[in-house]
């Protein structure tokens, strides 16, 4: 009997290398494809289901389906044993096809179709394991994404005045639009949750409750870069907003923010969830400065890297015996030399080390946006989130994989699990070749950049200040009089991302559930009532009684009345 | 329950009553019909020897005669003061047929009779008043009567809601429907024909099942319901039609009426009615709660057994199938 | 129409096995399938019926619900409790259904309106559990008739007007003066207690949570959906003043749909959170009903019959919930994935309908909902945006808390979906999925 | 409910669970284990400083001072055990109990003969082994 991991990693394999090549052949002739359903015409305007086969949206589902079909592969050896584990698959299988349809479709209406099965998809993933802290993650997930549904769903609304949705032929003259900004606004929206940029980022590092096959796949390559993919063919319209201006200096802010996190963050997932963080706020920043193929580049980079680091931590996790916590690891190069060697490379690649995949892309994003007219403050944020990166990378490459194993020996760590090795072999050839045949692929002709020799080398320094500055600080932990508690209070407000999961968790659900509350006990219990069905009751209950009071007396009395109101007849009468 | 023949006897002259004041052609023939119904309604009424009953027989007596008497006070002044006149008898005759406000009596003489007897003082006994009421609508009395339907509907809606006994139920049910009348007199003859007769049938029907089943109470109807699902079916349909929900016959009446007050715009008095015909249809429903519930708890001493069979059929197509063809009643009429 | 009513009155005769009724039925809704190539304008007309695609549509929405009610209440044929009567006040339920939805004649109309109340009655209160079920159908009742009694004076009204109650012969209620407007208020109040709108919503929670699962199924599948078919009916009438006091409608619904989704947020009975759901689901439904755009209208139309197939889907695993476990309260069914993992997708795919997640139906809905609210007053879109948060957010509260984690220690033996729970439940999902292929058949006029 | 206090806690049970948060404390910031072992001694002299104080006036003090210390230094990530509470996969699976076994039904159980004659079996064995290491169990007057 075929195994359920092996089959789909085939199924998906074979659907990535068709689709890389069709995407070659679009490359070359430029051509694309339209495909539309109809789903409903009124007014003339229709709703229509509509695809777009072209080489960008061809070559990010080769990429999808390939880190996927390697994913799944190594998850036969993750899960194994797992209950659920068919349950599991199908998950993924459904979150690949959700990201298809998200990436085939440039209409407004239809993209839900994939962008709402993501936000679902990615939720049911997230709330796999069955405890609370899952269940907690699984909701903040999911809601901060329906808030970009929302954006969408307004979003269509307000584009009802071009009388159709493909946003692909109105996103050149959208100006045209009378609330052509509030749109671009409701996207930017979308796209800055789906990719948690600032006020939505607290659901990324959090979302690492999920398996890490998930993470790999989810967290890190495919779903967050949704919003950067939409905004990437929505960028057109975005030229000169408002709403660029706030997505550069809000991506810029998050890729800092994410970076100094990274620092101070001990969980292995979370760390990587934060560097994944800070390479989408650089995507979204190069794309607020108009480079949306740049953006595109770096998108697809990263996947191949990112998941590779996923997988390798994933077999750490795994070995380890679901330690999460880098304080107690170490030395692992010792016990999974192949496992380090991945990381390493996935690391490296990250911190843009030339001629991996990282490099390529990073390099070019950090020259083009150091050329262009930038903000100081943006400028200022690039040059030090480039130097946290390695910062960051350093530190984890200290923790985890040198020094002495911190945890007990009654582990069995080693990394010959062959189903768990060979995709990480696979995505490292990715990770060491993807730039530069990217490079080759995309950019026929290359960027004309002009710039002085400090600002060229701006990027290298930074990033070696930043390697040193982490080994060094790395050094200086290794205390007995520790430094981060002398200034406790900026590191616990770098370490706790900003305090933004408390603010989008708590701060968000106190007032509205109180709120509830409220309306449940003052409103449906209270005045509706009040005013409805028990006031009324009871109203017509006591003029019933009172009713009854007249009617408890004598024979005698009723006569007399009767007699009164004759005798007061006759006199009105009369 | 076999009539003795001192019953048949007086339940003819009853009748003959009836008619004789309905067809009198003047206000003295009227009041001696009235008379010969109220004297002959008393043995009725008295028929079981217990002092509910004669208690019930005594008010009846002392009221009905206060309005007789002012009938033949207000007859003599026919000739000299015609207004006052009509005035005394409209309100004499609203007193006789126990409509707000001078209901009072209406309830407390319901209290002690039985359900036969309740069932005439229902239906035969307004026949009379409502009739003579017909005549009188003069302009002057007209300020009258409408009070007199919006404290009907008022009294009966609200003066049943906290009643737990059936016969008080149904005397209250009987002043709103006296509203729904007095105003369908307003309009015309055939709609007031149309509503009495099928009120008529529809309240009998209520009584009879009630009668039936021995209930007095509505504690009792839970007790006492044989458990045969035909009868819950007929308990609340006749219930509800009583409270003329659509698709029961008495709907009807009910539609009719609305219709002709809305074409002579009679708005307030309209608004006023459909009040207060929610708040009977909560007391009615009250007491067919226990019929919806269908499962209930089975009681050993509920000894009464089911209705007699050719009964049922005939009470359903009463309260059910009137709507299917309402125009056939206003053919008949 | 006269035939499928005659086929209803003709099954009656055969309450007494319970099989044949439920074929029947299943076949009746096969047939009446057959007749969707209809050709938009009234059709099959005859003796005061006839239908359009608005009546189409929901008469086959009534089979198809009621043919799945009989088919989720096999608990009442396997205890014995009354099962014929059971079916005959089901049909019955359905006759009249199918009297109102292709009634061509605003009093038969509201004749046969009314007396749908009458079945649901009885459903919550001789099958419902527990004895709060009294209140819950006096509140059903009476609030559905304080609203609905003005409504027969404003037909008759209609009538003196036009001298004819046939839909589209009568003359419209022309100017926006104080009569025309009280006139309006009071045409329209009938169906929007029935829909129902925030604030006259009491009735709703207390009936769902009190009826039994027939009841609820068919409350929440059919007969919320009567309000607004009669609104679509009424409303060309009173063309001006409908134009001067939407606002009235709107603003309720929609703040009130939010007030109602932050109540769900707050509830822990099942059906009591899917009732309030519906509210909240109305809401939206009743101002794209009041703006009376194409867009709106349609999309109306379309989330009712989404909103039928899915909160009648989820009262239907609410109930297997509850005939298993026994209780309704979230705090204690929990956790309920471990004990029926086959179940939770069930669950799962019904609660993103409800979230009018794609491709459902509702979405599509609410997708033309939102166009016309907006286009209507940009104002809107904030309530709008609260209010599809938080569906999705106190639907998948409901989703997680029922489905993820520990599950309620005092819990043992507990059986696993059965064949025909499973078919239940596919049959209400299948065409809230499947008919946004052809979003079309599910809309007013084309 | 843990937050609800239902017993009277003694003042020394109070200390302990003072130390031994502060331990953890430690633990979580210093991960380097001799560092570690050196901040945890200077700790443990800190709470033996003034373990002889008599005064429960002082000595309330004293606790009160610790735990706003502790507070002001909390761990902004405490190390915690994967399965322990608080940990990551803590409960991660629902697994039943295993009384449920014998909550079900005959005709279920017929479904899986061996494994229920096992189990039977185990069980009686069990009962034995405790009415010998415990002796019988008294009978419950009602």
């Amino acid at each position: 009997m075929v195994s359920m991991y092996l089959s789909s990693m085939l199924f998906l394999l074979s659907g990535s290398l068709s689709c890389l090549v069709l995407s070659l052949l679009c490359l070359k002739s430029g051509q694309a494809w339209f495909i539309e359903w109809e789903l409903l015409s009124l007014n003339s305007s229709s709703i229509v289901m509509t695809l777009i086969l072209d080489w960008m949206s061809f070559m990010f589902l080769g990429f999808v389906m390939f880190i996927s079909s390697m994913v799944l592969y190594y998850s036969g050896e993750y899960m194994h044993g797992d209950s659920n584990m068919n349950r599991f698959m199908y998950l993924v299988l459904a979150f690949v096809m959700s990201m298809g349809f998200l990436i085939i479709s440039p209409n407004l209406i239809s993209i839900l179709l994939g962008w709402d099965g993501l936000g679902l998809v990615s939720y049911a993933l997230v709330i796999y394991y069955q405890n609370e802290k899952s269940a907690n993650a699984g909701m903040l997930t999911a809601l901060s994404n329906r808030v970009g549904d929302v954006a969408i769903l307004l979003a269509i609304s307000l584009f009802f005045s071009c009388g159709g949705w493909n946003f692909l032929f109105y996103v050149e003259n959208m100006p045209i639009i009378g609330s052509g900004g509030l749109l671009c606004g409701l996207v930017v929206l979308a796209a800055m949750t789906k990719s948690a940029q600032i006020p939505f980022s607290a659901w990324l590092p959090a979302a690492m409750a999920a398996p890490t096959p998930v993470s790999a796949l989810v967290h890190s390559s495919t779903l967050v870069t949704a919003g950067v993919y939409l905004l990437i063919r929505f960028s057109p319209a975005l030229e000169g907003r408002l709403s660029q201006t706030v997505l550069l200096l809000l991506s810029s802010l998050t890729m800092f923010m994410a970076g100094l996190g990274a620092n101070f963050e001990y969980d292995l997932k979370k760390i990587i969830a934060l560097s994944t963080l800070s390479q989408l706020g650089v995507m979204m920043s190069i794309l607020s400065l108009g480079y949306a193929d740049l953006a595109f580049f770096h998108l697809l980079a990263h996947a191949l890297f990112k998941a590779l680091l996923f997988m390798c931590a994933g077999a750490v996790i795994h070995s380890v015996k679901d330690y999460q916590d880098i304080r107690m690891m170490g030395g692992l190069v010792y016990h999974m030399p192949l496992t380090g060697m991945c990381m390493n490379l996935a690391n490296l690649a990250l911190c843009g080390t030339p001629f991996l995949a990282g490099f390529y892309s990073k390099d070019m994003i950090l020259e083009v946006a150091f050329m262009s007219p930038i903000n100081l403050v943006s400028f200022l944020l690039y040059a030090l989130a480039t130097g946290l990166t390695v910062c960051y990378t350093m530190r984890l490459v200290y923790y985890s994989l040198s020094g002495d194993f911190n945890l007990g020996n009654l582990y069995s760590i080693s990394d010959e699990g062959k189903i768990m090795t060979n995709p990480m072999m696979g995505l490292s050839v990715g990770a060491v070749f993807g730039g530069a045949t990217l490079a080759w692929l995309i950019f026929p002709c290359p960027y004309m950049i002009c710039m002085s020799p400090v600002f060229k080398m701006l990027a290298l320094i930074v990033s070696v200040i930043g390697g040193v500055l982490g080994y060094l600080l790395n050094l200086n932990a290794v205390n007995y009089n520790l430094n981060s508690l002398k200034y406790y209070n900026s590191v616990v407000f770098s370490g706790s991302m900003w305090f933004m999961p408390f603010l989008s968790t708590y701060g968000a659900s106190k007032n509205f559930l109180g709120s509830g509350e409220t309306y449940q006990s003052v409103g449906d219990m209270g005045w509706s009532e009040y005013y409805g069905g028990q006031g009324i009751y009871s109203f017509i209950m006591s003029s019933s009684k009172i009713l009854q009071v007249f009617q408890d007396n004598s024979m005698k009395i009723y006569m007399l009345s009767f007699l009164l109101w004759v005798i007061v007849l006759v006199f009105v009468v009369v | 329950m076999p009539l003795s023949s001192s019953q048949i006897l007086f339940f003819s002259t009853l009748m003959l009553g009836t008619l004789l004041s309905i067809s009198s052609s003047s206000w003295f023939g009227a009041w001696m019909g009235l008379e010969l119904n109220l004297l002959s309604f008393i043995p009725l009424i008295s028929s079981k020897n217990n002092q509910y009953s004669s208690e019930a027989a005594l008010k009846y007596f002392l009221i009905q005669a206060l309005g007789s008497s002012i009938i033949i006070m207000s007859a003599s002044f026919m000739m000299s003061s015609s207004e006052l006149a009509t005035t005394l008898f409209t309100v004499a005759l609203l007193l006789k047929a126990g409509a707000a406000p001078f209901h009072f009596w209406f309830p407390s003489v319901m209290e002690g009779l039985q359900w036969n007897q309740v069932i005439i003082l229902m239906t035969i006994q307004k026949i009379a008043p409502l009739s003579l009421l017909s005549y009188l609508l003069y302009s002057n009395t007209l300020y009258i009567v409408p009070a007199a339907i919006i404290t009907s509907a008022l009294v009966g809606a609200i003066g049943g809601i906290n009643q737990t006994f059936l016969r008080k139920i149904m005397a209250y049910s009987s002043i709103n429907h006296m509203a729904w009348m007095m105003s369908a007199i307003l309009i015309s003859e055939t709609n007031w024909l149309l509503y009495f007769s099928f009120y008529c049938l529809i309240s009998s029907s209520v009584a009879i099942l009630f009668n039936y089943q021995d209930v007095f109470h509505i504690s009792h109807i839970v007790n006492h319901t044989p458990h045969s699902s035909h009868m819950k079916i007929l308990t609340f349909t006749s219930l509800l039609s009583l409270g003329g929900l659509p698709p029961f016959t008495g709907f009807i009446p009910k539609w009719i009426i609305i219709q002709e007050m809305v074409s002579s715009h009679m708005f307030i008095t309209l608004a006023i009615l459909l009040a207060s015909a929610l708040l009977t249809l909560f007391y009615y429903l009250r007491v067919a709660m226990t019929a919806l519930t269908i499962s209930s708890p089975k009681t050993k001493w509920s000894t009464k057994s089911t209705i007699s069979s050719y009964m049922t059929p005939s009470m359903i197509y009463m309260n059910i199938f009137g709507l299917l063809a309402p125009s056939l009643f206003t053919i008949i009429l | 129409m006269l035939k499928f009513m005659l086929a209803c009155i003709m099954l009656m005769p055969l309450v007494n096995s319970w099989w044949a009724v439920q074929s029947s039925l299943f076949i009746l809704t096969f047939i009446l399938m057959l007749y969707c190539h209809h050709d938009f304008s009234n059709y099959m007309a005859g003796w005061c019926f006839n239908i359009d695609s608005l009546g189409y549509i929901l008469i086959l929405l009534s089979f198809w619900i009621t043919a799945l009610v009989v088919c989720s209440s096999q608990k009442v044929l396997k205890e014995n409790n009354y099962p014929s009567l059971f079916l005959l006040v089901n049909i019955f339920l359905l006759f009249f259904l199918i009297m109102t939805f292709s009634a061509n004649d605003y009093l038969l109309f509201y004749i046969s309106f009314e007396s749908s109340l009458i079945p649901t009655l009885i459903l919550i209160l001789g099958w419902g559990y527990q004895p709060e079920r009294l209140q819950a159908g006096v509140y059903m009742l009476f609030y559905t008739l304080f609203a609905s009694l003005p409504l027969l004076v404003s037909l008759i009204s209609l009538y003196n007007m036009s001298g004819s109650l046939t839909l589209g012969l009568v003359e419209n209620v022309s100017g926006a003066g104080f009569i025309s407007c009280i006139w309006y208020v009071v045409t329209v109040f009938a169906f929007i207690v029935k829909l129902p709108m925030f604030l006259v919503h009491l009735w709703l929670p207390k009936a769902h949570v009190e009826a039994p699962v027939a009841g609820s199924m068919i409350l929440a599948g059919v007969l919320l959906k009567l309000g607004g078919y009669g609104l679509i009916r009424v409303l060309p009438l009173f063309g001006e003043a409908n134009k001067n006091l939407s606002w009235l409608w709107v603003s309720i619904s929609l703040v009130g749909g939010v007030v109602v989704s932050l109540m769900c947020l707050r509830q822990v009975d099942m059906k009591a959170l899917i009732a309030y759901s519906s509210v909240a689901h109305m809401g939206l439904v009743l101002s794209g009903l009041v703006v009376f755009g194409w867009w709106g209208v349609n999309g109306a139309v379309v989330v009712m019959i989404g909103h039928g197939l899915c909160s009648s889907g989820l009262f239907c695993l609410a109930n297997m919930v509850y005939e298993r476990i026994g209780s309704r309260s979230l705090l204690i069914s929990k956790g309920l994935m471990n004990f029926m993992p086959s179940m939770a997708l069930w669950w799962f795919l019904l609660s993103a309908g409800n979230m009018a997640a794609p491709p459902t139906l509702n979405l599509l809905g609410e997708i033309s909902l939102i166009i016309s609210v907006v286009s209507w007053s940009k104002v809107s879109m904030l309530s709008i945006s609260l209010l599809s948060f938080f569906s999705a957010a106190y639907t998948l509260y409901m989703f997680s808390l029922s489905q993820h984690g520990k599950y309620y220690s005092a819990l043992f033996s507990c059986c696993s979906g059965k064949v025909r729970e499973y078919l239940i439940l596919m049959l209400h999902w299948l065409p809230l999925n499947v008919l946004i292929l052809k979003g079309s058949t599910v809309m007013f006029i084309l | 409910m843990s937050f609800l206090q239902t017993e009277v806690i003694c003042h020394s049970r109070k200390v302990c669970s003072l130390y031994k948060r502060a331990l953890r404390n430690l633990e979580s910031w210093y991960d380097r284990r001799p560092m570690y072992r050196y901040r945890a001694v200077l700790l443990r002299a800190r709470f033996d400083e003034n373990k002889d104080v008599k005064d429960l006036r002082v000595a309330q003090q004293l606790l009160d001072d610790g735990e706003k210390e502790l507070f002001s230094l909390i761990q902004y990530q405490p190390k915690k055990f994967p399965l322990s509470p608080g940990g990551v996969a803590y409960e991660r699976e629902v697994r039943a109990p295993d009384w449920v076994l014998d909550y079900w039904h005959p005709w279920e159980k017929a479904f899986y003969p061996d494994y229920f004659a096992k189990r039977e079996q185990r069980k009686k064995e069990y009962v034995e082994w405790w009415e010998k290491t415990y002796g019988k169990p008294a009978e419950q007057g009602h």
